[in-house]
């Protein structure tokens, strides 16, 4: 805890400081821009790549600055939080690329991108963060950086779509303000990792830390989307399509997710939320959710719409599967938070680049663009056949992980529950996939709005691609080590190793 | 009783008239001289503090402030006036209308 | 009391200002203006420097012409003083800065209002002048310079809505102050000194006693518009010029609270009781919900901000039900009493730089179109997009999202709330923040959106952007010290003997 | 190696074919080059690798039933695949066809040498999948309907068998499949995790109830590909269940009597249905339908004990190579009439009905192999019952030759053209006859213990020329044959529907949807009103902007801002405040 090393401070500065510089850029230097946003990107990633290397070797990575006593910032590498970092780092940078060409010649592209830079910084901050106050600070700190972006287009839609998005994010944060406060009167500062502590409390103020877990929950179960605080979700999909593959990839909902993966595992460990069955009330919320998210994207015409309620289903894994006791279970919510991250990030900027290059938004425009564009749509409909969890995709791994935890907890009802979210899946993701390979194209909407000599620009091309072989190989390899999977069970381990 | 107590006593009795026509006069004229009022109760009471009784010296220092007091409500009282007359130039208006 | 370190500087701080106002007063427009600005940096260097200067040896006196008291007047730097001098210092330059593009930008127009330059520096005088005494009445003259030359500030602009306001102002001043005066009268007699530190030996429960601390404290929360006397600050504050508004809500209301905070926890502590603190946070939580909600529902800018004020001013009261304690809990026990001081002095600081920084903000959109209807600010961050970070800034500090000044406040208010058990005011406080976040979004969520119709806009010196927009850096900024900040003020004898001896245990309510 | 070769050439030539522009040819040969590593891999003895790196931990290899499939599913993919190269030649999409045909092959082969679940999964699911653009080739709406459905099925059955294959590894505590018959043969729920797979696999294979997508998909593909979906394609059910069964393992006489009916009522039932079709290729499908019936009654048999696996499997394994090939031979056959024509036909006819009489299982065919054998294995069960199952069995022999000459007769229908030629994909389909199932040789691919079992050690001769055994087999076939001949020859008896079918292709699926039509609408309006409900529900937020937007709300909040700034209430105030603290502070 008292090495203190300032290279979890310089992966944060890595997007930090390109987002400022180019705050003070002049609108029209977007070439410097570019380089700024790439540069900062690929900085991060080779930072927590090298940062990841020296962990794996046993050092520790820690910085810490007392803002008062007993109000410490800490920035602390542990095994989950690289995890989480790596998918956002590495997203991020596909994420900027498609950005690049998404909003070419767009307006006000100098606010989007610094924005966009903060915003990695926050959820990189919550991955690094060490100890629940600072998870706080970077969890507001992401709600504060996101709005921007969501009302990046200044219609009233969006303008109204961010008013809700605050109503949420903000109302969350003030209750998860109520829950840290509560933690830190009760146990005192309390790090990641030392369950010990609320153990030490659960014979006096067992109440009161039930209380404070439910107040903890419903602050992070608005960014996680779950049931009754999903809303904001749906409607903040007018922003532009880089802004909400990032918002449901990785910035936003998993930013929820994996504040819940930390309140169980971490603060209040596994043993004790058992022990105070804390975790069943959970399991249902999040069985439902990933019930009526998928119901509800039956229901959705609009393509980006239905993308943002399957999310709504598929982030409710990760709940899920932190909820079910058992060493698999938990290994498949954490694989899922880079799973579904790859794959949704997909079907997102499949999304973007049909909507960017025919002008199609809704689903019932998409018939033979599969025909149009085989790379960009093949992608998508790797990434749906994962979401319904077929093999060798990615989302069957977590699925199968997550059902084998199931049925190792003797929970047989879970598995009905994922069942029936592998079939709704299937019933609101594969007419998107029929309309778009089996039904001939209408011919009055073939009309191209940008052309290029591939099916689309090449930037918008790539990042789907490159999203789509990730989801592939993340199943395919899932038995490598160093693959998603084997670190999440590693982590997984140790939770239960506690 | 003793005599400053009654002074005391005049001088609340001021203090509450004066306070009583802030709040309830409604012509700035009426209201600033109630603040006058007021702080004419208020150095009456110090002022009788200054000589509890006749056999001792009167205590100097309650003079003192109350001079300064003096000044300082004079001034301020004189501002008010001077913001009042101001106001009825520019409006015509002699009281507070309630829209602001 | 004289074993402590004599300096000059509670000295100076208090004389130069009015020194060089005096002095400006016989310049002309132009050269007021020049000499003004001069003066303002003097004393806000000078400020910083007897910060510094107090953190390094502690508490200093300075025993002006060397007449003891009574009769004498002595100043004394504490560290509680010390850091609200400072702040006043870095505040108050920014402001002054400002001032000084903003009236050179309205020179050609209506002359530039060199008589702001005097005025303010008095102004500063007396807010020093309040930090530094230590006896009732210095505090009462102080207070009244601060009252006079606010109310002169707020008239400056000539308008009649600033005239009417202006008035208002006034009348609502000289009450509070004849009221807090009748009460130091009332002590005087009882007491025969009017010296805090004595007094806090000396006085005891009474009648007297009690009816002093009666009509000094309503006189005080007249001064400082706490709830149900917050009815001259909206009108006054909103229909000042920028610079103007900005002094007023971030440092003048500060003064009486300073006044009413010492009192209460050093003075009075024989005869103030554990309910009388409940009902002063009463008050407080009525002006933080019903400022806040008024505050969402105006509809120009500058109203916007003046309601925010009463709300911020709302959570300065309530810390005191938490330092006061209950009957029966040891002091030693009270561990929540010092994160709410924390809380008081953040929340003191926070809200004096954010809402500088607001009302500066509000000002430069003024000036470039011409009004503040809130309607008016739709497509402002694509044309001012510093201006509006800095309103983002300082109204994240309000809403109290981290890592702020305001934020942390609000931290160690909640701790303090939850420490002591009084978990019934933590409604108030989130409350609170959510309704702000409610006013400070709806205007970004205007300023985000796409204009109807294109306005005239002027462009106006980016000096005056760049002060608003480091004024709300500020806001966060004073987050960095905090640990030293909290040790400096707790270490320190401070405050005469205010925070140690609620340290050392409180002031006990006695019912 | 050559176990990744066998999945990756099918993947790679699917790609290679979809980029080759129609016309041009040579699709067909870079098929039968992809078969080629599963067709290695079927004859020769090579043995298992294990794939760390894929997906969760692969493990390849064979096991003598899975052999003699794959060689069957090798032989039938190449000669398709040649088959479709030059019957595709000139059509619009054969890119795309030949993208899932081959990606159908690489799940075909891979499920079968996959020895672990996750593998086996993937290559099933991939098959499953894959041949959906295969059945909905041809775009029309009755290809578009079938496809419809059987994509449903598909999933349907996908949940059932995820379901299974979770609790059958759960109980087995590995991933391997060879570790689950066991594993089941102890565990308490053994019997309803086998249930469930034989549902889930039930769909592919085509089983009593479950098999009414089978009329309609199977014909809709074109006859490359339906050649491969009923002949190689289905068997991959097949394989799922031999994975699951503890045969010899476990007494579970209620599941072993409710496959064997259901088996029969398969044979029958289906052949019946099939014989009033009017199209060929559902005539087909439906006597598909009634073999693999023949093969869930071994199994079941299986699963009442007494017969080892060794023994079993194999000779169900046979049967399905025997049937397979055939089946192809006649799907493929389906194609030729029309274009086959003069001397070419006595050629084709004759094909066509060794293909038939290998199904009935007539003698000098390898059908008299499996027939034997499957009577055989019913005169040993202990199951109860088991005459009636012997004389059903030979009724089904009687009921299977009906059909398949009906088949013929309507093959026969078709008309011929005038002049003497053969098209192109006369020549593959030549091939498999050539490489056919129904050689005697064929018994060649069991294991010897198995064959000596069967040929009580007289070798393949002895029982090939054995008397009785082929009377056995011929007189029921005769007895088809003649009922088929005097029903056409007598206007009385021919009462063969000409135009539409007396029962529609998949007879079951029109009362399942009559019935579930209302429950569907139901349940689609159920739906609707919860999404619409959930929509008007008043989110928080929209009752706090109602509020706030309201003009009401800020005029009366401004009034009472007004009335709290009136000197007079500030007086109030002031006054109520003061006696407030007064008592408070006494």
């Amino acid at each position: 805890m008292e090495t203190t090393s300032l290279l979890p401070l310089l992966i944060l500065g890595s997007s930090l400081i390109p987002g400022v510089l180019i705050l003070l850029l002049r609108e029209d230097q977007s070439a410097l821009r570019s380089f700024l946003n790439l540069f900062g990107a690929v900085a991060k990633v080779s930072l927590i790549a090298w940062v990841f290397a020296g962990y794996l070797r046993g050092e520790e990575y820690t910085f810490i600055f007392r803002l008062a006593p007993q109000l410490t910032f800490a920035l602390q590498v542990d095994q989950l939080g690289l995890f989480f970092a790596t998918l956002s780092s590495v997203l991020w940078l596909v994420t900027t690329l498609y950005a690049i060409g998404y909003l070419e010649g767009g307006q006000h592209r100098r606010r989007f991108f610094a924005f966009f830079s903060l915003c990695i910084t926050a959820s990189t901050g919550i991955a690094l963060s060490g100890n629940v106050v600072t998870f706080f600070i970077f969890y507001e700190f992401l709600t504060l950086a996101t709005y921007p972006l969501v009302v990046h287009l200044g219609t009233d839609k969006a303008v109204n779509a961010g008013r809700t998005y605050l109503w949420y994010t903000i109302g969350g944060g003030t209750v998860l303000f109520l829950g840290v406060v509560g933690l830190y009167v009760l146990a005192g500062p309390v790090y990641f990792g030392q369950t010990e502590i609320i153990a030490s409390l659960i014979s006096e103020n067992a109440p009161q830390l039930t209380i404070l877990f439910f107040v903890f929950l419903a602050g992070l179960g608005v960014k996680a989307a779950i049931f009754p605080l999903h809303s904001w979700l749906p409607i903040s999909m007018v922003a532009p399509a880089p802004v909400s593959a990032l918002l449901h990839a990785v910035a936003v909902v998993k930013a929820g997710a994996f504040g819940i993966i930390r309140l169980v595992y971490d603060v209040y460990g596994i043993g004790v939320a058992e022990q105070m069955n804390l975790l069943t009330p959970l399991a249902v919320l999040a069985a439902f959710t990933i019930l009526y998210g998928s119901i509800r994207a039956l229901f959705q015409d609009d393509f980006k719409k239905r993308l943002a309620y399957s999310t709504v289903s598929q982030v409710s894994y990760i709940a899920l599967g932190v909820a079910i006791p058992g060493v698999l279970a938990s290994a498949g919510a954490i694989v899922h938070l880079v799973h579904q991250g790859i794959m949704k990030i997909t079907m997102f900027f499949a999304a973007g680049s049909v909507a960017e290059t025919y002008g199609h938004y809704k689903i019932s425009e998409l018939n033979g663009i599969g025909r149009r564009m085989p790379l960009t749509m093949g992608a998508f409909t790797t990434a749906v056949f994962g979401m319904i969890g077929l093999p060798p995709i990615a989302g069957f791994v977590s699925k199968w992980y997550l059902g084998l935890g199931a049925v190792e907890a003797g929970s047989y009802w879970v598995v009905l529950v994922l069942l029936g979210s592998s079939a709704l899946n299937a019933a609101y993701f594969l007419p998107i996939v029929y309309r778009a390979w089996f039904c001939e194209p209408d011919h009055e909407r073939v009309s191209r709005i940008r052309s290029g000599r591939l099916e689309t620009r090449a930037l918008l091309l790539i990042p789907v691609v490159v999203t789509g072989l990730f989801s592939l190989a993340a199943g395919v390899f899932a038995a490598l080590a160093g693959s998603p999977l084997s670190i999440a069970r590693e982590i997984a381990e140790k939770f239960y190793l506690l | 009783m003793e005599t400053y107590q009654i002074y005391i006593l005049t001088s609340a009795v001021l203090f509450v008239i004066g306070m009583g026509g802030v709040f309830m006069a409604r012509h700035f004229i009426k209201k600033i001289i109630a603040t006058i009022i007021m702080g004419g109760g208020v150095f009456l009471c110090f002022v009788s503090f200054a000589q509890r009784d006749a056999l001792t010296f009167a205590d100097p220092v309650p003079h003192a402030l109350v001079i300064t007091g003096i000044v300082v409500a004079v001034a301020s009282a004189a501002f008010a006036l001077a913001l009042a007359r101001r106001i009825y130039q520019l409006t015509g208006e002699e009281s507070f209308t309630n829209d602001k | 009391m004289t074993d402590l370190p004599t300096s000059p500087f509670p000295a100076l701080l208090v004389g130069l200002p009015i020194l060089v106002a005096t002095l400006s007063l016989f310049f002309r427009p132009r050269g007021k203006a020049v000499v003004g600005l001069m003066g303002c940096l003097l004393t806000g260097g000078l400020g910083l420097i007897a910060l510094v200067e107090v953190m390094q040896q502690g508490t200093v006196i300075h025993i002006l012409g060397g007449w003891d008291p009574p009769l004498g007047i002595l100043l004394r730097m504490d560290s509680l003083a010390a850091v609200f001098i400072g702040m006043t210092a870095v505040v108050g330059v920014f402001i002054s800065l400002y001032a000084w593009w903003f009236f050179r930008a309205r020179e050609a127009t209506n002359g530039g209002f060199p008589l702001f330059w005097p005025l303010w520096l008095f102004l500063w005088a007396g807010l020093n002048g309040l930090f530094l005494s230590n006896d009732l009445f210095n505090l009462f003259v102080t207070i009244e310079v601060i009252g006079m030359s606010a109310v002169a500030l707020a008239v400056l602009s000539g308008k009649t809505a600033a005239q009417i306001a202006g008035l208002r102002y006034l009348l609502a001043a000289i009450t509070g102050s004849m009221a807090y005066l009748f009460g130091v009268a009332l002590i005087y007699g009882s007491t025969g000194t009017l010296d805090l530190g004595l007094l806090r030996q000396v006085l005891e429960p009474g009648a007297t006693t009690t009816f002093a601390l009666l009509v000094i404290t309503l006189g005080l929360m007249i001064k400082m518009a706490g709830f149900p006397f917050h009815f001259w600050l909206p009108p006054a504050h909103s229909s000042a010029l920028a610079p103007v508004s900005a002094l007023l809500s971030a440092l003048v209301v500060k003064g009486a609270f300073y006044i009413l905070l010492r009192l209460w926890m050093e003075v009075f502590g024989v005869s103030i009781t554990f309910s009388a603190g409940q009902l002063i946070g009463l008050a407080g939580a009525i002006a933080v919900i019903w400022g806040s909600w008024q505050a969402f529902m105006q509809t120009s800018l500058k109203l916007i901000v003046a309601h925010s004020s009463v709300a911020q001013l709302g959570y300065l009261l309530m810390i005191f039900p938490l330092l006061i304690l209950a009957p029966g809990v040891a002091a030693g026990s009270a561990d929540w009493l010092s994160p709410a001081w924390t809380a008081g002095v953040y929340q003191v600081m926070a809200h004096a730089f954010a809402k500088a920084s607001f009302f500066l903000s509000a000002g430069i959109i003024i000036m470039a179109l011409g009004h503040d209807h809130k309607g008016s600010l739709r497509d402002l961050a694509s044309r001012m997009p510093m201006t509006v970070m800095a309103i983002g800034i300082a109204g994240v500090s309000l809403i109290g999202l981290p890592p702020s000044g305001g934020f942390f406040a609000k931290w160690m208010l909640l701790k303090g709330i939850f420490l002591s058990g009084q978990w019934w005011w933590a409604p108030v406080v989130l409350a609170g923040s959510f309704l702000t976040a409610g006013y400070v979004f709806m205007l970004l969520r205007l300023a985000f959106a796409t204009a109807r119709e294109k306005e005239p806009f002027r462009p106006v010196p980016k000096g005056l952007e760049v002060c608003a927009l480091l004024l709300a850096l500020g806001s966060f900024l004073i987050v960095l010290p905090a640990e030293y900040l909290i040790q400096f003020l707790e270490s320190s004898e401070a405050f005469g003997s205010g925070i140690q001896s609620i340290m050392e245990g409180g002031t006990y309510g006695n019912d | 190696m050559i176990w990744f070769l066998t999945i990756v050439l099918p993947l790679l030539a699917a790609i290679l074919n979809a980029f080759l522009p129609t016309g041009r040819r040579g699709s067909g040969l870079i098929f039968v080059i992809a078969t080629l590593p599963a067709l290695w891999l079927g004859l020769a003895e090579v043995s298992g690798v294990t794939a760390q790196w894929f997906l969760l931990e692969g493990h390849f290899s064979l096991d003598t039933p899975r052999r003699i499939l794959l060689l069957l599913t090798g032989i039938l993919w190449a000669a398709a695949g040649l088959f479709s190269g030059s019957y595709l030649k000139d059509d619009a999409r054969r890119g795309e066809f030949s993208f899932y045909f081959g990606a159908t092959m690489a799940g075909n082969f891979g499920l079968l040498i996959s020895a672990e679940v996750a593998s086996f999964y993937t290559f099933f699911a991939l098959m499953t999948f894959a041949s959906y653009g295969l059945v909905i080739y041809s775009r029309t709406p009755s290809a578009r309907r079938a496809a419809r459905i059987y994509l449903v099925m598909a999933i349907f059955g996908e949940l059932f068998l995820i379901t299974a294959l979770y609790l059958a590894v759960q109980s087995a505590g590995s991933m391997l499949l060879a570790d689950i018959p066991p594993a089941l043969a102890q565990a308490p729920n053994g019997p309803f995790i086998f249930l469930l797979g034989l549902i889930g696999f039930g769909v592919k294979v085509g089983a009593v109830p479950l098999y009414f997508w089978l009329p309609l998909a199977h014909p809709a593909a074109p006859a490359p590909a339906s050649a491969v979906l009923s002949g190689a394609m289905i068997k991959a059910g097949l394989v799922g269940w031999m994975h699951l069964a503890p045969v010899g393992l476990v007494e579970w006489p209620s599941l072993s009597l409710l496959m064997v009916s259901l088996g029969f009522t398969a044979t029958l039932g289906a052949a019946i249905i099939g014989m009033v079709q009017v199209d060929p290729k559902t005539n087909l499908a439906y006597s598909s339908i009634s073999q693999m019936g023949v093969m869930t009654v071994l199994l079941g048999i299986g699963l009442y004990g007494g017969i080892p696996a060794v023994m079993l499997l194999p000779a169900i394994a046979l049967y399905a190579f025997n049937h397979g090939t055939a089946k192809a031979l006649l799907f493929l056959g389906t194609a030729l009439p029309a274009k086959v024509g003069g001397s070419w036909r006595l050629l084709m006819w004759a094909g066509l009905g060794i293909g038939v009489l290998a199904i009935a299982g007539a003698p000098l065919t390898g059908g008299l192999w499996t027939k034997y054998l499957v009577k055989t294995f019913l005169g040993e069960t202990t199951l109860p019952g088991g005459q009636t199952f012997l004389l059903l069995l030979t009724l089904s022999a009687v009921t299977t030759t009906l059909l398949l000459s009906r088949f013929l007769h309507l093959l026969h229908r078709i008309k011929a053209p005038s002049k003497n030629v053969a098209p192109p994909f006369f020549l593959p389909w030549i091939l498999l006859l050539l490489a056919g199932g129904w050689w005697t040789m064929s018994p060649a691919l069991l294991p010897p213990e198995l064959m000596n079992y069967i040929t009580k050690g007289k070798g393949i001769m002895a029982f090939f020329w054995n008397r009785l055994t082929n009377w056995d087999a011929l007189w029921p076939i005769t007895l088809g044959v003649v009922l088929m001949v005097l029903s056409l020859r007598f206007a009385t008896f021919n009462w063969w529907p000409t135009k539409k079918p007396l029962l529609p292709p998949g007879d079951l699926l029109h009362i399942i949807l009559r019935a579930g039509d209302p429950v569907a609408k139901l349940l689609r309006k159920g739906i609707s009103l919860l999404d619409s409900a959930m929509k008007s529900l008043l989110s928080p937020e929209k009752i706090f902007y109602r509020l706030s937007d309201d003009k009401r709300t800020s005029k009366i909040s401004a009034s009472a801002e007004t009335l709290l700034r009136r000197w007079e209430f500030v007086g109030i105030g002031f006054f109520i405040f003061f006696l407030t603290l007064f008592i408070l502070l006494r």
